[in-house]
């Protein structure tokens, strides 16, 4: 177990030793007996006891198929089941639950919108229409909609960034035009950190009739959201994350989408669940938010998630923020003592997320999470998923730390000295 | 009384067993076909409104007891009456429904209709009840949109 | 508690009752007491504690996000989930682990194959081409191949039912011709309890040069499958089943495809994971598995389903089966004293999987499950995502019980008895 | 030695700060590129077979230390070697990486090589040390077809 950490900074949640004991991960040991210092949260975050208790105790008791199980356990696995899905739009502050839609992971909730796009409909991507993505997107906000525009003969088009790793938006009349029909981003980039500006994005693509499709897989865990309180015409319309991000279990995802949009776009998948009716010359389907979800749903991984967001809200995410703010704000100090060291993306904590990626000149990021990792600090080296990012700052890969909610000071001290020694080890001073 | 017998009262067993206004007639303004697509429960339903009044509702369904049932009392609790209260009726009646066993049926709007009461108590089993009185709105919206 | 049965049947799993207590859901009463019967075990099946145990040994000591992440936990996380993958390449006698992927549920599975197969590609379908199906398909057999033929121009032909519930192979030379790109089929039917004669189906569409899908959603839970062992011309060119029926997780399902099939088949999700290098203009794609696992895979899930396969390979596929067997005969036996009930399908245990769907004279299925309910047992109502075979028997729903490994001959006394009581409540005696 | 000290070897990190045979030359029969997707290694990789030998091979890679340093003892094993003689150190090499940490190297087949043994107990880095190898297998197959 780690010591409990001498340092506290303005901003960290309050009861943080507390808030630790939540997960039962943060007890284990690596490396021969270190402590764990977990700095991958943007990879995937630990699990609090309540959301592997809520599922444990669904199987144990609970368990049945949904919606079509008229007995008990099926009408209180269906009720456990929707809770999820209320407890999610609540969470987004989703306009109706019925937009909430799961899939298995934000990939997946990407690749529905990308792939239904492509099919008749009022919203089909065609010849001459062009889509709007960035550089600093993760690879399942690009192949998606290379897949779309190669399919339909669209063009794929993006912002460039700026050498401080934000969006370049100095072309954006270009970029943005009556052609564009979709724009995709991401709201906190996985690599880079940088917060982009949605509300802005959003208002200027809807002006040329765009649909905006956000992709918060890194917003979700660490910034508050609120749809409804968004202006309508700054509201994208659709927003996707991942469970696993948000401290729920892996195997699903969220797709809110409008209603406006949701009953523009054709089923995705066809099967059990997403229909009205079946016979063998044709189907009509059902009303979403069960049009896009065929087969079984993900449903112990709904009762996890909804129990995990319940926990973030319970915390509170304004304090999440503060305190990945604080955070973030100590690691930019503290990896600024490292020689050879350089940032990729903003380097003021201010408009940023809590993921930090960096090269050292002289040792290779497996190199350093490799040390690292002896010394039980766990970060991930290479190109995050995110290429051509790397590329536009003419890097192959770096090292990444993220922290979350869990995270303490004496960690980021951990991972600065672990850097420090990293340099010795490859005899760098 | 236990909850199975609460939900299958003689009143929806007579119903169900001798259905009220079935079949498919004319006049009609509209007509709808709505499904239950967990269960597969279907009803086909006309209406005919004439001078404000809900003047007919005639119906097709395939379904349970309770589906079967309900499509029975809500013919006899809305046709003949102006359309405005007979909506009022509807109201009440997926009031009584949605409310999980906690609301207190009215007899004096509801009539037989009461007797759902045991059905709020089995979330899986109110759409049944519901079946044939959303299709009963969508048709008499219908109507009304034809008329004017 | 169930009173142990006093009744034993030849075939049953020796030491059911020890079987049984792996199963805590089994321990839970409902309807105010009385102990559960879980009849609805091919909606889904329940999970023994080794399953669940598996998974929360995961998500408390080895959650990580997998391939990406070089730390300790990182290397676990790998190494359990692809480790869940060789139990799964096990489990079928897969020729090769790397023909095991991940996908949601099984329906996620038949939409990944009927999807690529309208992208560009050497299977391509198109206008002329025939894909056929059978009317006794789960709607997410039938659905995703509406929607290939739709959007490809392609034609659906199907197989229709003889009266016994049987595959109608009498048009089968008019049915599967040249022109034939596409057989799939049930193993297993979910509803009628048949079994389908896979190898003679196969068989013929490889000699017409069709690729044979086959829906084992039905058949893993209870037949043994030894892909290896098949004939190369009887054995399907995909096999697809889910998690939650073989006492597995939700949230995952399993498609295995021949190496030549998946590698043939364009990917289908886009993102993470499933590309081997990403440029803004252009990707490349990572070789099978990997190509068609899109995004975060359900990590946790492959470690529950892996546990899950072990444990009915150590029960041994041979002596489920057996005790399936000898439960479904003692369930006709005892179906056929209530009056006014009729079987839908073979009337025989013979060639028959574990469930039932009947009607009974008089009274509705949804009131036959709800009486049923109210005397603790779990039964199936409505169309079990069967509709045009429901509608073949001219029946719009049924009641269906479903057996499995841990049921017992007394649960099939008291569904029995239930029946016959449901008949007295709704006086039809 | 600990783990990491097993793993980064002091041969190691020589071969990755001044790494043998680096660069692109011609002659060459085949050139193939291959990319780690999990960690984004690249190399790009030249061989040219002459008379049965492997006459050159040249390289040109992004990496960590260990795909950098392998790439370095690969090209001094195989270099001047017969191609029979090289795949047989390239199944050598393989079968060690992929023990686990319980294969003996042989110093008399791999030389340099016996250095990267540690490698072996670090899953996620077997794929770094083979990286090249398995381009030069790729490469040199090429060429022998190439040239028949
Ligand atoms: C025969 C058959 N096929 C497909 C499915 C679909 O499985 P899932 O809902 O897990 O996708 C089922 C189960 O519902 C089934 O019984
Ligand atoms: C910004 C961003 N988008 C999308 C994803 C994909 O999420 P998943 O792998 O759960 O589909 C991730 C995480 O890997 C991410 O960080």
């Amino acid at each position: 177990m780690t010591a409990p950490s001498q340092l506290t900074l303005e901003g960290l949640l309050p009861q943080l030793e507390v808030v630790r004991k939540d997960f039962p991960i943060l007890e284990r040991s690596v490396a021969g007996g270190l402590p764990l210092v977990y700095l991958d949260s943007a990879n995937t975050s630990q699990k609090p006891q309540c959301v592997i208790d809520a599922m444990v105790d669904h199987l144990e008791r609970h368990n049945a198929n949904i919606a079509r199980a008229m007995h008990t356990l099926g009408a209180e696995a269906t009720e456990a089941f929707e809770g999820g899905r209320d407890k999610v739009a609540a969470f987004l502050g989703a306009p109706s639950r019925d937009e909430v839609i799961f899939t298995k992971n934000a990939s997946e909730a990407l690749n529905l919108v990308a792939s239904t796009l492509a099919f008749r409909g009022p919203r089909q991507v065609g010849e001459g229409d062009e889509v709007v993505i960035t550089e600093m997107e993760h690879h399942s906000n690009i192949v998606p909609w290379q897949m779309l525009t190669e399919r339909t003969g669209a063009t794929l088009r993006w912002f460039g960034l700026t050498d401080d790793g934000r969006l370049d938006l100095s072309d954006i009349d270009e970029l943005i035009t009556e052609r564009t029909k979709v724009v995709s981003f991401t709201w906190v980039s996985n690599m880079l950190g940088t917060i982009n500006p949605v509300a802005e994005l959003t208002r200027r693509a809807h002006e040329v009739g765009a649909i905006v499709v956000v992709d918060a897989s890194q917003a979700a865990p660490q910034l508050p959201i609120d749809l409804q309180a968004m202006a309508p015409e700054e509201r994208p319309d659709a927003v996707v994350f991942t469970g696993h991000k948000v401290v729920g279990p892996t195997g699903i995802g969220v797709l809110w989408g409008s209603r406006a949009l949701l009953e523009e776009l054709p089923p995705f998948l066809g099967g059990g669940e997403m229909i009205e009716t079946v016979r063998m010359e044709r189907s009509t389907y059902a009303p979403i938010p069960h049009k896009f979800e065929a087969g079984t749903p993900p449903i112990a991984e709904a009762v996890g998630l909804g129990a995990a967001v319940d926990y973030l809200r319970d915390l509170g995410l304004d304090d999440v923020r503060r305190h990945e703010h604080a955070l973030t704000a100590y690691a930019l100090d503290g990896l600024a003592t490292v020689p050879g060291l350089t940032v990729l993306g903003p380097l003021d904590a201010e408009g940023r997320g809590g993921a930090i990626s960096f090269e050292i000149d002289g040792v290779h990021p497996h190199d350093v999470a490799q040390v690292l990792d002896a010394r039980g600090i766990a970060v991930r080296a290479g190109h995050h998923c995110a290429k051509p990012a790397h590329a536009r700052f003419g890097v192959q890969s770096s090292t990444r730390m993220s922290s979350y909610l869990y995270t303490t000071p004496a960690e980021i001290d951990a991972l600065v000295e672990g850097l420090h020694y990293t340099r010795s080890y490859f005899k760098l001073d | 009384m236990n909850d199975l017998d609460a939900l299958y009262q003689e009143i929806i067993l007579d119903h169900y067993k001798n259905p009220h206004h079935a079949g498919l007639r004319d006049p009609f303004e509209a007509e709808v076909h709505h499904v239950n697509p967990t269960c597969g429960d279907e009803v086909t339903l006309r209406v005919h409104v004439a001078d404000g009044t809900v003047a007919d509702v005639s119906y097709d369904a395939v379904g349970c007891s309770i589906s079967q049932a309900s499509a029975s009392v809500l013919t006899d609790l809305v046709i003949g009456k102006p359309v405005e209260e007979a909506m009022a009726v509807h109201e009440t009646f997926l009031a009584l429904m949605q409310g999980k066993g906690q609301v207190e049926p009215d007899e004096d709007v509801l009539e037989d209709g009461i007797a759902f009461a045991g059905v709020a108590k089995f979330p899986a089993r109110v759409k049944c009840a519901l079946l044939s009185w959303m299709a009963w709105k969508d048709a008499t919206t219908q109507s009304l949109e034809a008329q004017s």
